[in-house]
């Protein structure tokens, strides 16, 4: 076996590592933390680039696997491993590159929090949960990972804990995540009862191999559904509350309240991306048999992609912006996945990646720069600040609007609308993918426009809102930029934060070029079939490209033609339609829904049995009770001359009975002690008696 | 009397010595330590059929009485701190007066 | 010769055992052994207090004790003496039985531990397959007894002593005990005849394949004796004696022979553990180099015992006493994750392949949580030359 | 049935009367340390090496630590002015009786003591380990949450609260 494979789990163990050395560290030992996490991570990163020639080296589809055995129970051995092959070999290429620019980053963006050693220990704990992610050849161990990366993505969205919002921002996520998690813990029992094992490859015997599948496709469960379509489902259910998908979308925005590297590296590079790698490695599952459980992908991801986009259209955080635009793209590689297999899905999680970390911190830089402003309106005229910020930015846009030719973000997108056309079963994916590349480029353009042109308007209206909100922050800000004195001036960020900035932006235009149809390399080496350079792909990428400018040109109209002056002003969409952009503008009242339906649900029951309570059931108890007055006082005349005597002393007797029985409750423990005693005795006599030999 | 059977009396005797502290001492933590010793009471039967049974080299009485002295040391901490927040609210360890659950 | 003055005691042992009719024997060779052990660590306990005291004179500029005898070395037969023939003053309101049972109770586990102890090749009265958990569970029992005496002097003074003792001693067992797993760990059985063996063998410099010479087995060993030093109330960590707060602690209220039996219970435990301490981590009786190998055995533990002896009385005149506070912050947040530390160290050493890589891992897992974890425990401390100033 | 049996019988049996009886607690807590060894050495006499060490270290070295701390805490170290005895303890012993008449004619009645007498087994420690690390690795597991979670509670319970004095 070549040393790399053997010694592949060396890649997440680093990180570990060094979050374990730094969560020793004290305090004041922030350079100590930070090296120690960048460089295992650019050990990680070199490690990987070994792994990843070696994987080209193998040729496509070539796998090895390495496999031990982690404990015994009852007869049978757990086993747990890590795998070679393409897909894990690109995975921990582009996860440990955008890391360690997201680590350098950090070193900048965080450099005056307090709790910078704490940083960098979650995040060298998550880049070590998420490469263990990437290199498992184990369903369980994927979990244990999966959920560590969990738990490292719920730590660092509260980083800030004493804020109310990161807190509640922190436990929503933990807590809708969760609840995929269970569906995909259910998933996992349930393939291990079917297949007995967890093991994606094993020569042969791993359960994403030929054998088990057939046995998996075979049996059927009571709706006449394959089981792989059952676990295949359930797994995807997991995937969706990682990915953020319709309907457990609600925490990826809200994370925007960790800070903004976090944003960039777990709820846009690589964690979020997690629940799509996830459905590309158990692909084979999916696919096997009818592949029902692809088209439930593929239409989750088509309407999570339109959904998405939509909300993004109306919101002002610049972050929240960024954030429906990557619960947007997730949908988008779903759908990918479901219509094309998972080159093409992972082909725009790789591009997404890159484009994607650039805007989110590029967005940091531009937050860091105006002084934790983070409303768009607020901005404007940034582009003669922050030119290197601004230059990136543009190329992130660009890129993850698909500008033409250019960029990555186009040849990716291309690839899964042109998949989505083939698909045989619906062409609705694909129309709705289409509109949803119009508004991406439409919601990329108008922010652009917002942030970066026109003139300043940094500070001119300040709303009581933003009032309330800046003295919400001040603990942090205070302590975060005590060099700021003057915070009138916006500014361009230092060295450590536009660096990985220009790296990135570089990486987002050369990566398309990889997986174009005239040379699909990357789709070959992940092992899809490819059509090549045919007329229909020539017709779709011109109408991609129509389709795009289309949405550039809107936003140019409605936001570069006459760029904003006061921040109050009302958003030109809000003046067109005001009813369609508040519904936008609050998300579609999702997290209103879930308020209104489940809790609300609640409320309302117990209020029902409530007024049931007292007007129907009290009424009648009431008119009983006049009644039985009534009786009562006729009653009493007789009783008071008739049956006083007799009944008075049956009264008493059931009063003195009623005290001796309760003695037995007289909250004493030794009295109910001595009846279990008594108990005992008389079951150990019942069993003696029932067990004797007859 | 086979060896057997002396062990097993012994432990009925402890079980029983034990409940009878339990049952009439007015102290909680002697209820408590009447509660250990009957605990106690039977670790020693468990052991004791091991050592008499016919495959002593499955272990099972051993490693049960393993895990139960680790229970057992769990129930003590909890049970005595338990008995000291009690002792703080109402000044007392006298279960006699500890009743305010009564029905 | 080498062999069987090697094994004199053993011999001599069997030939006495010899003279016994044929069912006594098994109980005369342990009365036989017995005998020796309290004979040979009694005697120790004389030489030691003796060394102890010159020792500590010598640290604080002045003789000792230089009257009795030559050099002062039949001081302890004066001590003893004068302990036998002193009164038995018993507090009118102790309890009388435990106060009684107590000095007895502290010196019973004090000798027992030794019934496990390879003191020689072939020279363990017992070889228990869990001999080393014998030792701990005996040792634990300890505990009981000091607060037996505390409590039952009805003195306030001597109470808090007990308490502390106890507060201490519980403290500190668990950082003992888990640095000695990771010797169960690696040698793979509790048994203290097999760790011994465990830890026989020279490699190709002539070195002894003892435990104390891996990364794990060095911090295992410095963690041990720490926690040994505090387990037997030595100093620095005499606290529950701290004769300036609390008198002398939880003996305060005995007199005479009773307080001679504390104080004999007290060195029996600290022959007891350090011998322990040998037999984990420092080879038990084999020889340090492989020239050495034919000098006896038993010649070998004891020098051992002796210079940690003196290792003790070297720190009980150099270091300062303790705070409470600064006791349990050091067992809590230092000694114990470096013990756990060094169990994770002492299983990757373990299933590492030997060679270079080996030495540089487990000394990277020893001394970087060493470093950080030491620097965790200064922080916020302003920790400088203390200055001293006089009245004038 | 021999001697050594005897003895350790008497005086575990003595020790228990004795921790149930005795009006001073700390009295109790060192008698019951005096049961807990003896069933200590019933667990030698048994064979049963690692359980009887285990025994002395877990109940002598901690949990009759434990209670003399519990003793002392909620002043109980002065013998009780009144009885020792809660209400209805005559229904108590009676209780106690029964169970113990039932136990013993339950032992006597059983067919397991016409069985034969297997010969000591030789059990070491490594057995016990492997047992615990393979078999039943997954009680090991739950032993140590239930640890874990049991020191935790036990320390939030006992601990003071906050602003109350």
């Amino acid at each position: 076996m070549p040393w790399i494979v053997k010694n592949l789990w060396l890649i997440p163990a680093l990180p570990m590592l060094a979050a374990g050395l730094s969560a020793l560290a004290p305090r004041r030992y922030k350079k100590f933390s930070a090296s120690l996490a960048i460089g295992s991570m650019i050990i990680g990163f070199l490690l990987s680039l070994c792994a990843f020639a070696h994987a080209v080296g193998q040729g496509e589809g070539g796998r090895q696997v390495c496999n031990f055995n982690w404990f015994q129970f009852g007869d049978q051995w757990l086993q747990l491993g890590w795998v070679l092959d393409p897909l894990t070999a690109v995975m921990l290429v582009m996860v440990t590159f955008v890391g360690t620019l997201i680590f350098v980053y950090s070193t900048g963006y965080m450099a005056h929090d307090e709790n910078f050693t704490r940083f960098f220990t979650f995040l060298s704990l998550f880049a070590g949960a998420m490469l263990g992610v990437v290199i498992a050849n184990s369903l369980l161990a994927l979990f244990i990972c999966w959920e560590l990366v969990g738990l490292t993505s719920y730590l660092l969205i509260g980083f800030w804990y004493h804020k109310p919002s990161a807190a509640a921002a922190a436990k929503k996520a933990f807590i809708t995540t969760r609840i995929g998690d269970v569906a995909l813990l259910l998933g996992m029992v349930w393939l291990y009862s079917q297949s007995g094992t967890l093991l994606f490859y094993n020569n042969g015997a791993g359960c994403l191999e030929q054998t088990s599948l057939t046995a998996l496709v075979a049996h059927t469960t009571s709706f006449g559904m394959a089981v792989s379509t059952g676990i295949g489902l359930l797994i995807f259910a997991g995937a969706v509350g990682k990915s953020g998908q319709v309907p457990l979308h609600v925490w990826l925005p809200d994370a925007m309240e960790g800070p903004t590297p976090v944003s960039a590296l777990i709820h846009a590079a690589t964690m979020v991306a997690a629940g799509v790698f996830l459905v590309a490695r158990v692909y084979p599952l999916m696919s096997a048999g009818s592949g029902h459980s692809l088209h439930v992908v593929t239409w989750v991801g088509a309407i999570t992609a339109i959904f998405a986009a939509s909300i993004a259209l109306a919101q002002n955080d610049i972050k929240r912006i960024l954030a429906y635009s990557t619960v947007s793209q997730l949908g988008y590689m779903m759908m990918g996945l479901g219509v094309g297999g998972v080159a093409v899905g992972m082909f725009h999680l790789i591009t997404h990646a890159f484009f994607k970390a650039l805007l989110f911190m590029g967005a940091g830089s531009v937050i860091h720069g105006c002084h934790d402003e983070q409303d768009i309106c607020r901005m404007g005229g940034l582009r003669k600040y922050m030119p290197i910020t601004f230059a990136t930015y543009a190329v992130g846009t660009l890129a993850l609007c698909g500008f033409p030719l250019i960029v990555s973000g186009f040849w990716s997108k291309d690839e899964i609308l042109h998949a989505a056309r083939g698909w045989p079963i619906s062409q609705v994916p694909f129309w709705l993918g289409v509109v949803g590349a119009l508004f991406t480029a439409f919601y990329m353009t108008r922010q652009v426009f917002y942030v970066f042109f026109g003139d300043t308007r940094l500070h001119l209206g300040k709303t009581t809102a933003s009032e309330q909100r800046t003295v919400d922050h001040a603990g942090v800000t205070a302590k975060e930029h005590p060099h700021d004195e003057l915070p009138g001036h916006p500014h361009e960020s230092p060295a450590s934060m536009t660096m990985p900035l220009v790296v990135l932006a570089v990486c987002s235009i050369l990566l398309g070029f990889i997986g174009t149809p005239k040379w699909p390399w990357f789709q070959k080496f992940l092992g899809a079939e490819v059509e090549g350079f045919t007329q229909d792909v020539v017709l779709l990428m011109v109408t991609s490209s129509i389709v795009v400018f289309i949405g550039m040109g809107l936003g140019w109209w409605f936001y570069g033609r006459k760029p904003m002056e006061q921040s109050e002003e009302p958003d030109p969409l809000e003046v067109l339609r005001p009813d369609i952009f508040s519904l936008l503008r609050h998300k579609y009242y999702v997290d209103e829904i879930y308020e209104r339906s489940v809790i609300a649900f609640n409320a309302w029951f117990a209020r029902a049995c409530d007024w049931l309570d007292f007007w129907v059931w009290n009424g009648v108890v009431q008119l009983v009770s006049y009644f039985v007055v009534g009786i009562s006082w006729a009653d009493r005349f007789f009783d008071e001359f008739v049956v006083n005597l007799g009944f008075d002393e049956g009264c008493k007797g059931v009063s003195a009975g009623g005290r001796i029985l309760s003695r037995l409750q007289n909250g004493r423990v030794q009295n109910y002690l001595r009846v279990i005693g008594i108990g005992l005795a008389v079951l150990a006599l019942l069993m003696i008696w029932g067990c004797r030999p007859s | 009397m086979s060896p057997l059977a002396g062990y097993l009396i012994l432990s009925a005797f402890l079980f029983a010595i034990g409940l009878a502290g339990a049952l009439t001492r007015r102290n909680a933590i002697i209820v408590l330590i009447g509660i250990e010793l009957m605990l106690n009471a039977a670790n020693l039967n468990f052991i004791a059929f091991w050592r008499f049974s016919e495959h002593p080299e499955a272990l099972t009485g051993i490693l049960f009485v393993i895990f139960s002295i680790g229970v057992a040391a769990a129930e003590a901490a909890v049970g005595l701190a338990l008995i000291i927040a009690i002792y703080r609210h109402y000044k007392t360890t006298n279960v006699d007066e500890m009743n305010s659950l009564k029905g | 010769m080498a062999d069987s003055l090697d094994q004199i005691f053993v011999t001599l042992n069997h030939a006495l055992t010899g003279l016994a009719p044929e069912a006594w024997r098994p109980l005369v060779s342990a009365v036989i052994s017995i005998a020796g052990i309290i004979g040979v660590f009694a005697s120790l306990f004389a030489v030691t207090t003796v060394l102890e005291r010159k020792g500590l004179g010598r640290i604080q500029n002045r003789y000792g004790p230089n009257r009795v005898g030559p050099f002062g070395f039949l001081q302890p037969a004066a001590d003893g003496i004068k302990a036998l023939i002193k009164e038995d003053v018993v507090p009118r309101a102790a309890d009388k039985v435990v106060h009684f049972l107590a000095p007895l109770m502290v010196v019973i586990p004090a000798f027992l531990v030794y019934a496990v102890l390879p003191v020689g090749r072939n020279m363990v009265l017992v070889d228990y397959d869990a001999g080393a958990l014998f030792f701990f569970a005996v040792g634990a029992a300890t505990e009981l007894s000091v607060f037996m005496a505390g409590w039952s002097s009805r003195n306030k003074y001597s109470l808090l002593g007990a308490m502390r003792a106890i507060a201490q001693m519980i403290s500190y067992e668990i950082p003992l005990i888990l640095s000695a797993v990771t010797v169960f760990m690696v040698a793979g059985t509790l048994s203290t005849t097999k760790i011994v063996d465990a830890q026989g063998g020279y490699n190709a410099w002539g070195l002894a394949h003892w435990f104390v010479f891996t990364p794990w087995g060095f911090a295992g060993f410095v963690l041990f004796m720490i926690a040994a030093t505090a387990e037997t109330n030595r100093s620095p960590f005499d606290l529950p004696e701290g004769e300036s707060e609390i008198i002398a602690g939880y003996y305060i209220e005995y007199s005479g022979f009773k307080f001679a039996l504390f104080f004999l219970g007290e060195y029996m435990g600290l022959f007891a553990i350090s011998g322990l301490g040998i037999t984990l981590f420092l080879g038990g009786w084999h020889a340090p180099f492989a020239f050495l190998d034919s000098v006896p055995s038993w010649i070998w533990f004891f020098t051992k015992l002796l210079a940690i002896i003196a290792v003790f009385i070297w720190i009980r005149g150099t270091l300062p006493r303790l705070r409470m506070d600064q006791l349990m912050n050091f067992a809590w947040k230092f000694m114990l994750p470096m013990a756990l530390i060094n169990i994770i160290t002492a299983a990757v050493w373990h299933f590492m392949q030997p060679g270079l890589q080996r030495w540089l891992v487990g000394a990277a897992l020893v001394l970087g949580p060493y470093v950080l974890l030491g620097r965790g425990l200064m922080e916020g401390k302003k920790l400088e030359k203390r200055t001293y100033r006089y009245a004038e | 049935m021999n001697i050594i049996f005897a003895i350790i019988a008497a005086v575990t049996i003595a020790a228990g009367v004795a921790a149930m009886s005795l009006r001073n607690l700390v009295h109790c807590a060192l008698a019951v340390a005096v049961a807990f060894a003896g069933l200590a050495a019933a667990y030698l006499q048994l064979g049963a090496q690692f359980v009887g060490f285990t025994q002395v270290l877990v109940y002598v070295g901690a949990v009759a630590i434990l209670i003399v701390f519990a003793i002392l805490l909620t002043r109980g170290a002065e013998p009780p002015q009144q009885s020792v005895l809660s209400s209805g303890w005559l229904t108590g012993i009676f209780v106690a009786v029964v169970v113990l008449g039932v136990l013993v004619y339950a032992i006597a009645k059983s067919s397991v003591l016409q069985s034969p007498v297997p010969p000591q087994p030789e059990v070491t420690v490594h057995q016990i380990g492997e047992a615990l690390m393979n078999k039943f690795v997954l009680p090991l597991e739950v032993v140590g949450l239930l640890l874990t979670a049991a020191l935790i509670g036990a320390v939030i319970i006992a601990m003071k609260e906050e602003g109350k004095k």
